[in-house]
């Protein structure tokens, strides 16, 4: 787990520097001023209520939408304007909440299709024999490695988030954002996918969406919450479960919810 | 089959019926064989291919529009076949290969222009589809004109299947022509007189003289909105000849007492005539005979007197101006006196010497 | 309402690595057919027609890349297969005309050859004229929507107003085109009498060769990374963004090399039809070949290469015996093969083989 | 200088009968994805059905051909395009065999000639360059265009529709019986190309090749206009039909087709956002 808390995190070496963000949809302001930086080598846990702007964030960062006010600046570089695959070519990556992978494709093809991204696109027209290292250790990590040539579309959905976080692996992204990778998740697949976090985390800079508190405790060591377009807090994992407000946010709002929640 | 070669290949298929009826071309019957180019021009290629090379026919009547007989030249040329094309179309071909039983430009257009001018009509307004036909005609009424102190105020195209005409209606409009000569092909007809007739363009003000608009069009324009327009052909159902009432009443008789009769469909009954008596002259269907003995071959068909012109394979064919009646009928107002010889080329007209 | 498309029914469910003998074996069957028992039992006027399917079916290859495996739903695949007709028109008309005006300029009242017609007379020119110009128009028809991220039903559109509008274009400028007509009336094929037997024969066997050869071209793309990311493309473009590829490029490349394919066929129907004309190229004979690829089924290579072949087939059938029905026959088969089969002849095919495999085990 | 002017209610005119043909098509493709092939024969329905009501009167023709040709649709969505929702593509092939074989139809009962269709007498005669069948072709599209949003904003089958078109899955959660709507919005849709064709018959040829005339002209209107919303499509139709009106009087009709066409692609590049929006959350 990282060894950086936010606060002493120097300009030079913050990876990501999020100022003064901004995104509305009509009247609605989805995020609402936000501030953030994230160095390097940090696990950052954004929890928030639904509509908090979580998600949006993560857009905002990855360019599938465009803010309307602030700075969103990765390494030093503004990522205002940027398409969403040049961002990702800069270092970016992320998952989905409803995860995405090509159910045609083989689980082994998947990951050759995202490690190819940098090769350029005529040398894709060989027929691409062979499982590179890379692509191997991979499949290791995630443990599909039996699955191998199966179609991604025969996979679990926890298979499937997997995969879709060993297609990040592979592209080496020094920025990985995963957005609620548990969510609906059997608790066997929500250990196994904490493992896969925490391996991750090791050598990379993660953001992780989550819900669920339960999950957050045991993986968590710097949390961001957002509560109606900004940042309620940020703090430990026991800090913000301590903190009366978020507490409120989250018992106040439903209480069958926040049962779940506090568990 | 698209609506009108439909009636032509009836009026060729009752030609043979009565042919056959006769007793046959010497000594056989005709048996048609018959191919639909589905007004797509390749296609029209592909079936005449099949007619020749496959069914071994002794020759073919057919064709529509210029693009399709363009497109069928090739095959009947190099295969040493025969054609019978039986629509007015716009000159400046002659292949040996092909007998042209409609009207040349000089049997309808040039006609057409005379009568205008009679009329002192000084100043037009072309309109027409964008294909060969219009272009070709266009070019040469504006010969014409320039030779005859006439004067074009506009020569407009719109593609084929055109249905929005308020525009070119305005552009007529502001031009004030004399008269307006149009060479719009099939539907675009219905549109652009229908949308004339309701901008308040009268006839008597302003007449178009149209050379694609015989009888079945004027059912599917509507009479009330071609009525008191000018026509120019050779043939009209009310043409008052003994061999027309006979044509007339064996085509109701047929295919029903609704049904009408027009220029195309007479020249493609003629055609199947003709090539049987150029045959029974011959004394053989060989191509080659056929061709040799089909010079002079002369017949007295509805539209009067046809012959065949042994050079250019086309036909001596009398012009006639006609005025669309409020019964959906044509009546002729003018008309050459004699059959017109055909000129393709235009080479007995001086004002069109520069034209080829 | 959103212009996502939505991946149509998947295409095989299994994928099963076939034996490797398999493949070959039924290509060069195929091939066997094509180029030695075709010839000799066909008469010269069917092996002419069939020559024409298989320059549809060349049509169909690149459509299939396209549709099948990109997603992208051509329906001016008539454009590119015209460019190239005409490319190759132009050489022959200028060819046969030997240095005088071609026939139609004449009385078209052009009197100067065009400069756009000037090199067209140089036949290596021409050739590369009926590949690149499809080519070109597709890269930047394509830049220009797909970066836009205009797709689905919103680019089959687009593309078929692109036919309707070629035509349009094409049919005015008489002079230029031959306007309706188009180009006919060629004599001289590369030194050939065109209307000699020997020569069509010849012609059907460059077609059959360069079908065979397009077809192994369009296989080994879809075999490679680069087919894989295509099938990604159709299956998930946004995702495939956020892999770091530009799905645009991908889109562009390959809408580029259907075009192509289009092109080649289209120089190939002129000398084997004998005329180009801008009827061949417009909004229903464009749609007619995709229909002949759903037909055969689209996402499978060899099945939209043979919809093509069954439909002109059909066609040519029907028109003969049953003029009247062929248009209720063809509406009619559209909308079964559409409802009960929607991956066409090559789906229902594998689904027996597949029912058999599993009967056997 | 006075055809300058006269191109302005010319263009309006144009955009009117571009609305009419288009209005239905916003409903079955752009908002419920389906794109129908055969609209074009709807409208042709629609103009036989004013062809046969000859005499009966041309305003009962009308609602007639909203009838005809929405049942037409009805039978269509019932028996296949049901199968197809969210497979625009195929859907488009599947309509197009459809359309054919309709045309044939129309050949087999009313043959392949034109028919005539006589204009009623009190559309007679004009109003400035407009003809009364102009007027009462761009009253008629006004109408069309009011009715439609009364429908889908007043009354409760069209909020259901709205609820429909925005969020199909949420819709059917909250009891809203989906496919009933969707027969309803297939109806409409349909019915209004009825309608078209009625007033088609004014200005145009009605023979069996009818449908294939405005088709293309009718799917351009819905792509420019986008977003699936009857302004959108308002706009769009105003828009190409005063284009096509100055277009073609300072060119001519064949360059003023590709300069629309041109002119759609150019606009799709300005404004491709009217044309679709990414779902951030659910992508494909």
């Amino acid at each position: 787990m990282s060894e950086a808390p936010a606060e002493t995190t120097s300009p030079e070496t913050a990876l990501l520097e999020i100022r003064g963000l901004q995104v509305a949809f009509g009247g609605f302001r989805a995020i609402d001023g936000v501030d953030l930086t994230v160095g390097r080598g940090e696990l950052r846990f954004l929890i928030g209520p639904n509509g908090a702007g979580k998600t949006t964030l993560i857009d905002v960062i990855t360019g599938l939408t465009r803010p309307t006010a602030g700075s969103v600046r990765f390494e030093g570089r503004d990522l205002a304007g940027r398409r969403e695959h040049e961002i990702v070519r800069l270092g970016v990556g992320r998952t989905f909440q409803t995860s995405v992978v090509f159910e045609e494709l083989t689980v082994l093809e998947n990951l050759d299709l995202a490690a190819s991204f940098r090769r350029p696109l005529w040398s894709l027209l060989r027929r691409g024999r062979g499982v590179s290292e890379e692509v191997a250790a991979a499949l290791e990590t995630i443990g599909l490695t039996p699955l191998a040539h199966s179609r991604a579309g025969v996979l679990s959905h926890g298979q499937r988030q997997w995969l879709e976080i060993g297609m990040l692996i592979v592209q080496r992204p020094r920025l990985l954002l995963l957005d609620e990778p548990v969510a609906g998740m059997a608790s066997d697949e929500r250990e196994r996918t904490g493992e896969l976090l925490t391996e991750i985390a090791r050598d990379h800079t993660v953001i992780v969406v989550e819900h669920d508190m339960d999950f957050l405790r045991r993986y968590a060591s710097q949390v961001t919450v957002l509560h109606e377009g900004k940042v309620l807090m940020e703090g430990s994992v026991d800090e913000v479960r301590a903190d009366p407000h978020v507490q409120e946010i989250y018992l106040g709002r439903a209480r069958e919810g926040a049962e779940d929640a506090v568990r | 089959m698209a609506i009108s070669e439909v009636t032509v290949r009836d009026a060729e298929l009752l030609a043979i019926d009565e042919i056959n009826a006769a007793g046959g071309v010497l000594g056989k019957k005709l048996e048609p064989v018959v191919e639909d180019g589905a007004s797509d021009w390749p296609t029209f290629a592909e079936k005449a291919t099949k007619l020749i090379a496959q069914d071994k026919v002794a020759t073919v009547f057919g064709g529509w529009t210029s693009a399709s007989r363009k497109a069928m030249l090739p095959v009947f040329e190099k295969r040493k076949a025969l054609l019978w094309y039986p629509v007015q179309y716009e000159g400046l071909e002659s292949s040996p290969y092909i007998f042209y039983t409609g009207a040349t430009t000089n049997q309808q257009i040039v006609p057409g222009l005379d009568y205008l001018k009679e009329k002192g009509k000084k100043k037009l307004f072309l309109v027409g589809s964008d294909y060969v036909f219009p272009r070709t005609a266009n070019k040469i009424i504006k010969a014409y004109a320039a030779a005859n102190g006439m004067e074009v105020l506009g020569e407009e195209y719109t593609p084929l299947g055109h249905t929005e005409y308020s525009t070119l209606v305005n552009k007529i409009t502001e031009a004030k022509p004399d008269a307006v000569f149009n060479t719009l092909n099939g539907d675009s007809n219905v549109a652009f007189f229908k949308q004339l007739k309701s901008a308040g363009v009268s006839a008597e003000q302003m007449p178009v003289m149209s050379v694609s608009v015989a009888e079945e069009e004027v059912k599917g324009i509507g009479v009330d909105n071609v009525a008191g327009q000018l026509v120019a052909w050779n043939y009209y159902q009310t043409t008052d000849t003994p061999a027309n009432q006979k044509f007339v009443a064996a085509f109701k008789a047929k295919y029903g007492a609704d049904k009408v009769t027009s220029d195309p469909m007479e020249a493609g009954y003629n055609a199947v005539y003709l090539w049987a008596e150029a045959a029974k002259k011959a004394g053989s269907t060989d191509v080659e005979a056929v061709k040799k003995a089909a010079g002079g071959v002369s017949l007295d068909r509805p539209e009067g007197k046809v012959t065949i012109d042994g050079d250019n394979q086309h036909v001596y064919k009398t012009a006639r101006i006609g005025v669309v009646q409020p019964d959906g009928q044509i009546k002729e107002v003018w008309n050459s006196g004699e059959p017109i010889k055909p000129d393709p080329y235009l080479k007995t007209y001086s004002w069109a010497g520069g034209l080829v | 309402m959103t212009a996502v498309e939505a991946p149509a029914e998947a295409p095989p469910v299994v994928r099963r690595e076939p034996r490797r003998w398999q493949g070959p074996a039924a290509f060069a069957a195929v091939a066997l057919l094509a180029l030695v028992v075709a010839p000799l039992l066909l008469e010269p006027f069917r092996l002419g027609l069939l020559a024409k399917y298989l320059c549809y079916a060349i049509v169909a290859l690149g459509i299939g890349l396209a549709w099948g495996q990109g997603g992208m739903l051509t329906l001016g695949q008539g454009v590119f297969f015209g460019l190239g007709g005409y490319a190759m028109g132009m050489y022959l008309k200028l060819h046969d005309a030997g240095g005088d005006l071609p026939d139609f300029m004449v009385w078209s009242g052009v009197e100067k050859l065009p400069a756009l017609w000037t090199p067209f007379g140089n036949p290596v020119f021409a050739l590369a004229m009926a590949v690149v110009v499809p080519v070109v128009v597709a890269l930047l028809l394509g830049a220009l929507v797909f970066r836009q991220r205009v797709r689905g039903a919103y680019f089959a559109i687009l593309t078929q107003a692109l036919a309707a509008a070629l035509v349009i274009l094409l049919v005015g400028q008489q002079g230029l085109t031959g306007g309706t007509n188009g180009l006919t009336n060629f004599f001289d094929f590369f030194g050939q009498d065109l209307a000699a037997d020997e020569t069509q024969r010849g012609l059907y066997l460059t077609v059959a060769v360069v079908l065979g050869v397009l077809y192994l071209g369009a296989r080994q793309l879809v075999r490679s990374r680069f087919g894989r990311l295509l099938l990604a493309v159709r299956d998930g473009e946004d995702r495939v963004r956020f892999l770091g590829y530009n799905p645009a490029t991908v889109k562009t490349l390959t809408f580029a090399v259907s075009a192509g394919m289009a092109g080649i066929a289209g120089a190939l129907f002129v000398p084997v039809v004998g005329i180009i004309s801008p009827a061949l190229l417009g909004v229903v004979p464009s749609l007619e070949l995709v229909v002949g690829v759903a037909v055969g089924g689209r996402f499978a290579l060899a099945g939209a290469l043979l919809g093509a072949v069954v439909m002109g087939y059909a066609r040519t059938y029907f028109s003969e015996e049953l003029p009247a029905a062929w248009l209720y026959l063809q509406g009619a088969l559209f909308v079964l093969v559409m409802t009960l089969a929607p991956r066409g002849i090559a789906g229902l095919a594998a689904g027996l083989v597949r029912r058999r495999r599993e009967a056997g085990t | 200088m006075e055809g300058v002017l006269n191109q302005l209610p010319i263009g309006l005119s144009i955009g009117a009968v571009l609305l009419l043909i288009a209005l239905g098509l916003t409903f079955t493709f752009g908002q419920m994805g389906v794109i129908n092939m055969a609209h074009g024969e709807f409208i042709m329905a629609g103009a036989y059905t004013a062809y046969l009501l000859q005499g009966v009167g041309f305003l009962v023709a009308l609602p007639a051909a909203f009838v005809v040709a929405g049942l037409m649709g009805l039978v269509l969505e019932r028996t296949l395009i049901r199968r197809f929702y969210g497979r625009p593509l195929d859907t488009l092939l599947l309509t197009w065999g459809v359309s054919l074989m309709l045309q044939q139809l129309a050949r087999d009962l009313f043959g392949a000639p034109n028919v005539q269709v006589v204009s009623p007498a009190w559309l007679r005669g004009g109003l400035g360059i407009l003809p009364y069948n102009r007027l009462f072709i761009m009253a008629l599209a006004v109408l069309s265009v009011l009715a439609i949003w009364a429908y889908m904003h007043k009354t409760g089958q069209g909020r259901r529709m709205r609820a429909v078109m925005q969020n199909r899955r949420l819709a059917a959660t909250s009891g809203i019986d989906t496919g009933r709507v969707d027969q309803r919005t297939f109806f409409i849709g349909s019915g209004l190309a009825g309608v078209a064709g009625v007033a088609l018959t004014l200005i145009g040829p009605v023979g069996p090749t009818l449908g294939t005339y405005y088709i293309v002209d009718a799917f351009l209107v819905v792509v420019a206009g986008g977003l699936g919303q009857l302004r959108g499509a308002v706009l769009a139709a105003i828009g190409l039909g005063l284009l096509n009106s100055y277009a073609e009087f300072w060119s001519d009709a064949s360059l003023a087709k590709v300069i629309v066409f041109v002119a759609i692609i150019g606009f799709l590049q300005i404004r491709p956002q009217g044309l679709f929006f990414v779902r951030s959350r659910a992508l494909t």
